[in-house]
């Protein structure tokens, strides 16, 4: 796996000219900046080819990935909005990691998030790259309002393809085959937009490297989002009632309409 | 893939309450059963397992033919054996009963 | 005239030993020069018994024998129990044996049959045990003879630990003729953990490269039994061991057979039949055992070989297991077959195929198995003059000068998981047969040996069948909805209850709804050991901890 | 002749898993099986549906008290969490928050036997475990979230993050809990990070008395019944709030892996 410069990329730009911070493990980059007035702390998790984890050095979201975006976030000043850069392959695999309890440092980065959001600071993501798994869950799931590049190495699962091959014991094409009848087993970021996550697919040039004016659209964008700071304050299960979820959603929304209809029966 | 499969065999003794019984896992199958007003018992089974219309229809004809109750029943199942077809059928009458 | 020679074996094993003497110190020779060695020792043509048992494998033999020049060494005519590693196919693929008598190729069967059919190797017969054992003092004694044993003394004794299996029987067929008996060992020790095999029926030792390998066979993890082996267990203690009294036997291996061990102090209990059945078995030591052994049911238990990760739980019950003054297990395969065909009144398996007339075969296309030991067990002896209660209601005959029987039972799901019939018209064994061109269809148990079929439908008392057409009805009654259970006559079924010769679960007070996990004793790997006071201690394979 | 008497909560289904938790006769179901909502993304991928999807929903009382067990049934796919089943335990979350805010407080417990998201729903697992996480967060602030590990299959994948987030972990010593399984660590970094045929390493490395002798669970309970039906009742009338989501301690793991392991106690 090559490592990917998406993240690092998008947030020198969106964050130009901001305060890095300090005290961070060096795949965690965090950034205070202001867009168009607002006081925004831009985070990203990126490769770190010197990480003290082998497996965690490709951008991988592992123990110190995970605790680190906790501290970022948890550390966000008063009155600051968060901007969560997502260019997260996955999850560290690795023994190691499991030993240490890896579940607890992404639990701690999604905790933060959630926190801070319940707290008042407005959560936002963006999507650069890939967004794997419980890396996504950690780092840009528990956002307000979801950005994303409209681009085809964007890739949006729970596991990466070569693994689902083994476990469902299926090949590549019939993999695609499925991914086409049943989208929610589609990896493409169109697709899942349709289940009413995803509230702006932002057109660039080049994602690898954004024109000024790619840059610059998107920062209008988030200026406005910005504006309206509930956008950024919305729990995910306000996703389920956007337009997009109406039928991509319905039987979520019906288990909840039954589950409350019998609840006190 | 899924193969789904209905039977019908005449009814004459009724059973008074719905049963649930197994689970969809490998070797295994789930078992709904509920009472009927219809003089016949309606059986649906849906199967990732396909080839065994025969067999199905064997182990149900017997069932049916020793416990002719009147009522609907829902098989899902993943390669269950007809021993456990069979046994998981008994489960759920001893249960409705 | 010239004198008649009587000692022509004698010289010719001294003269071979010669050849080697300088690769040899004390009796012993290096690993290193195991391959020379075995080069020097073996001529073409040689009956070599190389020990490849159910679970202990002389394998660092093997694997040198695997190795010598097939220019030197060709055509030996191996002897072995049971073609269990990728290298005694080796020793076909290299030509260096060209025929082979053996008992059973489990793991290997496959491999095995794809040798015959390219004839690789020729099959003189595929024994039971007991059978090929005795033809080593026969017909088919071994020039020599490759073992395995896991201490040495420098007099040569040998110390096999828990897996005495057939190294006694092996070594004294080889040494007594004049053969050459070479052992490798795990180590050599000043002095024996205890005499296995005495030093002066051991020609040659070797420190093998690594310790010998031997292979959990007769684990059953609890977790994977289901309500219907659950359900024939019920049918099986009910209907055979609580009617017939049931006191000695032999279990084949597999999950139905543990799912009768373990509701033993269950459901057995509640019947009250702690004492009056199962008291002394012959059978490896399956940890399935331990929950019957501690809750006091089971007086005793001979083996065939060990079982991985039961030695110190043996060695803690000396009352119960056959164990040497250094407590540990002590088998003996060829004896243990002799109590399972003389001194127990039932032996109990599976099978992958029945026909109409309950002949059974675990054969199928493609593959040559073989038996083990089930066709020794699964037969009646004739020769048995002690009489037994459950031994005497085999047979019906009132005449003054009588004869009991054995019960042999199978115990089998109409249908295998995949869908598969049990039952069937023609045995797979009879097209194998041909196919591979052997004499006889290798048909496991024969049907007039049989005298029990218990399947999850019920039980047919095959031995109370007044004829043949009986017999055939009262296997149709249980056979489920096989071809052969929908030809069953419903009203003829009802006779055959009404006479005792077919018995459905109702009828032996057995309730289906009843038959589930909860009646198992242990349910788990983990339970096993909780229930050995910890002493048992499980493979890995089979740890959920 | 205790083995006899010990009532495994391992060996028995979902549905079972969630009444055994209630106090006696007081377990209702709520959208069981004979309401048929059952997943339609599975038989277009060769999988019979189940028709709870896995996931059971019990109310009740625990204790005396109003209560909600939420089980997943690790016999079915693995016990992965789909659409259905994700909102099931997200919904009865959210419910139990409305609950609290009336003032009629409803214990939350969560059974959890899954080895993650379905893969097969994964856009919808992920979006609801996002959700489920959320709501245990919301939920936590105001009352106790208690999580149950005792399952032959244990907790892997999305939903080790949102057991991670409840107040109290009771866990077996047979249930493990990890984000990445055994396997898929094989898949993704080779047999010489994970052998996922060593089960004894694997025990060690996530198994229940691991988590809970580092500090990770609130209780070790045996598989019995009675004994976890009281934990459970315990982490509401005294709870005892899990260490903060700080990194533990740990060795240098640039160590090798053997080595890494045995700092940690952990005999490789």
């Amino acid at each position: 796996m090559s490592a990917s410069v998406r993240g690092r990329v998008w947030l020198e730009k969106l964050a130009a000219g901001g305060a890095p911070v300090a005290g961070l493990p060096p795949s965690v980059l965090a950034s205070d900046t202001a867009i168009d007035g607002h006081a925004v702390r831009v985070i990203a998790v990126v490769p770190d080819t010197h990480a003290r984890f082998a497996r965690a050095r490709n951008g991988e979201v592992g123990i110190d990935e995970g605790f680190g975006l906790a501290r970022a976030i948890r550390a966000t000043p008063q009155g600051s909005a968060i901007l969560a850069i997502v260019d997260v392959p996955g999850q560290a695999f690795g023994t190691r990691e499991e030993a240490v309890g890896l579940q607890r440092a992404l639990a701690a980065s999604a905790e933060a998030y959630v926190l801070a959001r319940r707290g008042g600071h407005p959560v936002l993501a963006l999507v650069v790259g890939k967004a794997i798994s419980g890396a996504f869950l950690a780092h840009g799931l528990q956002a307000g309002w979801i950005g994303a590049l409209d681009d085809g190495a964007i890739e949006i699962h729970v596991m990466s393809e070569p693994a689902v091959a083994r476990v469902t014991r299926m090949e590549r094409e019939d993999l695609a085959r499925v991914a086409r009848e049943v989208p929610a087993t589609a990896r493409d970021i169109k697709t899942f937009a349709t289940f009413g996550a995803i509230d702006r697919i932002f057109e660039v040039s080049d994602p690898d490297a954004p024109s000024g004016a790619d840059v610059s659209r998107v920062l209008q964008t988030l200026a406005q989002v910005l504006r309206e700071p509930e956008l950024g304050l919305r729990d995910p299960v306000e996703r389920l009632a956007r337009p997009q979820a109406q039928a991509t959603r319905a039987i979520a929304r019906r288990v909840r309409d039954e589950l409350q209809a019998q609840w006190d029966a | 893939m899924i193969e789904t499969l209905r039977y019908e065999y005449p009814a004459r003794e009724a059973v008074t309450r719905r049963a649930h019984v197994g689970v969809v896992a490998s070797g295994n199958c789930e078992v709904l059963l509920e009472p009927s007003s219809a003089k016949a018992a309606s059986i649906v089974v849906r199967t990732s397992v396909s080839g065994f219309d025969a067999t199905w229809q064997a182990v149900l004809k017997r069932f049916f033919a020793r416990n002719p109750i009147a009522v609907q029943i829902e098989i899902n199942d993943f390669g269950a054996t007809p021993a456990v077809v069979a046994l998981r059928l008994e489960q759920a009458l001893e249960g409705a009963r | 005239m010239n004198s008649p020679v009587w000692n022509s074996r004698r010289k010719r094993k001294t003269e071979r030993l010669a050849r080697i003497a300088h690769r040899v110190r004390d009796g012993r020779f290096d690993a290193a020069d195991a391959v020379a060695v075995l080069q020097a020792l073996i001529e073409p043509g040689d009956r070599v018994c190389l020990e490849g048992n159910n679970q202990k494998q002389a394998d660092f033999l093997s694997r040198s024998l695997a190795s010598v020049d097939p220019a030197l060494i060709h055509d030996l005519h191996l002897l072995i129990s049971v073609i269990g590693r990728p290298e005694h196919i080796a020793l076909f693929e290299r030509g260096i044996a060209s025929r082979v008598d053996f008992s059973y190729s489990g793991p290997q069967s496959l491999r095995f049959a794809q040798q015959v059919a390219d004839r690789k190797v020729s099959v003189g017969a595929i024994h039971t045990y007991l059978e090929l054992f005795a033809r080593y003092f026969v017909d088919l004694t071994p020039d020599i003879a490759l073992i395995a044993a896991d201490e040495a003394d420098a007099s040569g004794n040998l110390y096999t630990g828990p897996n005495t299996e057939e190294t006694p029987t092996i070594a004294e067929a080889t040494a007594f003729r004049d053969g050459i008996v070479i052992a490798q060992v795990n180590r050599v020790v000043e002095k024996c953990t205890r005499v296995d095999i005495p030093g002066d029926w051991v020609d040659l030792v070797v420190v093998a490269d690594r310790p010998y390998y031997i292979e959990p066979l007769f684990t059953r993890d609890p977790e994977l039994i289901d309500d219907v082996q659950i359900l024939m267990a019920m049918l099986v203690l009910r209907g055979i061991y609580e009617k017939h009294r049931v006191k000695s036997l032999n279990h084949g291996i597999g999950f139905d057979t543990a799912a009768i061990e373990l509701i033993l102090p269950t459901y057995g209990e509640r019947l009250g039949l702690r004492g009056d059945v199962c008291t002394h078995f012959v059978l490896n030591p399956h940890p399935t055992l331990i929950p019957a052994i501690e809750s006091g049911w089971i007086k005793s238990v001979h083996c065939y070989g060990g079982e991985l990760g039961m030695e110190r739980y043996v060695a803690a019950r000396p009352d119960v297991f056959f164990t040497g003054r250094d407590g540990s297990l002590r088998s003996n395969r060829a004896f243990c077959q002799a109590a399972g065909l003389y001194a127990t009144d039932l032996f109990i398996g599976s099978t992958l195929q029945i026909d109409r007339d309950a002949n059974s075969s675990t054969a199928t296309l493609g593959r040559i198995a073989g038996f083990g030991g089930a066709p020794n067990l699964g037969s009646d002896p004739r020769g048995r003059r002690h009489s037994s209660e459950a031994w005497l209601e085999m047979t019906s005959s009132v005449e003054e000068v009588r004869r009991g029987r054995k019960i042999v039972v199978q115990l089998v799901e109409t249908f295998q998981e995949s869908g598969v019939p049990t039952f069937v018209e023609r045995l797979d064994a009879i097209e194998l047969a041909r196919s591979a061109g052997l004499p006889l269809a290798p048909v496991m148990i024969y049907g007039d040996d049989v005298t029990h079929v218990v399947t999850e439908e019920g039980i047919a008392y095959l031995y109370r069948a007044r004829d043949a057409d009986e017999r055939r009805a009262a296997l149709a009654a249980i056979a489920g909805v096989t071809k052969i259970g929908l030809g069953a006559d419903e009203a003829r079924t009802q006779t055959l209850r009404a006479d005792g010769v077919v018995a459905f679960p109702e009828d032996l007070g057995v309730r289906r709804s009843e038959a589930n996990r909860t009646l198992l004793a242990a349910r788990s790997i983990r339970e096993l050991v909780d229930w050995s006071g910890g002493l048992y201690d499980p493979p890995k394979r089979f740890r959920s901890w | 002749m205790s083995l006899l008497l010990a009532e495994s909560f391992a060996e028995r289904g979902a549905r079972e898993r969630a009444q055994s938790l209630l106090d006696a006769q007081s377990a209702r179901e709520l959208i069981g099986p004979f309401a048929r909502l059952s997943s339609p993304y599975l038989a277009a991928q060769g999988v019979v549906a189940q028709s709870d999807d896995g996931t059971v929903v019990m109310r009740g009382t625990l204790g005396g008290e109003r209560a909600c067990v939420v089980a997943t049934d690790g016999r079915f796919l693995g016990g992965s969490i789909g659409e259905i089943g994700g909102a099931k335990i997200a919904g009865a979350l959210e419910l139990a928050r409305r609950d609290f805010e009336r003032g009629t407080p409803t214990r939350m417990v969560l059974a959890l036997d899954t080895g993650g998201i379905r893969l097969q729903e994964a856009n919808l697992g992920i979006l609801a475990v996002t959700e489920i996480c959320d709501a245990i967060v919301a939920l936590r602030m105001l009352m106790p979230v208690v999580a149950v590990i005792a399952g032959r299959v244990g907790v892997y994948g999305g939903l080790s993050l949102s057991t991670a987030l409840c107040s109290s972990i009771i866990v077996s010593e047979g249930a493990r809990v990890g984000l990445n399984g055994p396997d898929v660590v094989e898949t993704e970094s080779g047999i010489e990070e994970m052998d996922s045929s060593d089960r004894p390493l694997i025990w060690r490395v996530t198994g229940g008395r691991m988590r809970f002798e580092a500090g990770f669970a609130s209780e070790l309970v045996p598989d019995d019944v009675q004994a976890i039906r009281a934990a459970v009742e315990h982490a509401f009338t005294h709870p005892r709030p899990l260490p903060p989501l700080e990194p533990p301690e740990f060795p240098d793991p640039r160590l090798e892996r053997d080595a890494f392991l045995r700092a940690m106690g952990i005999e490789p």
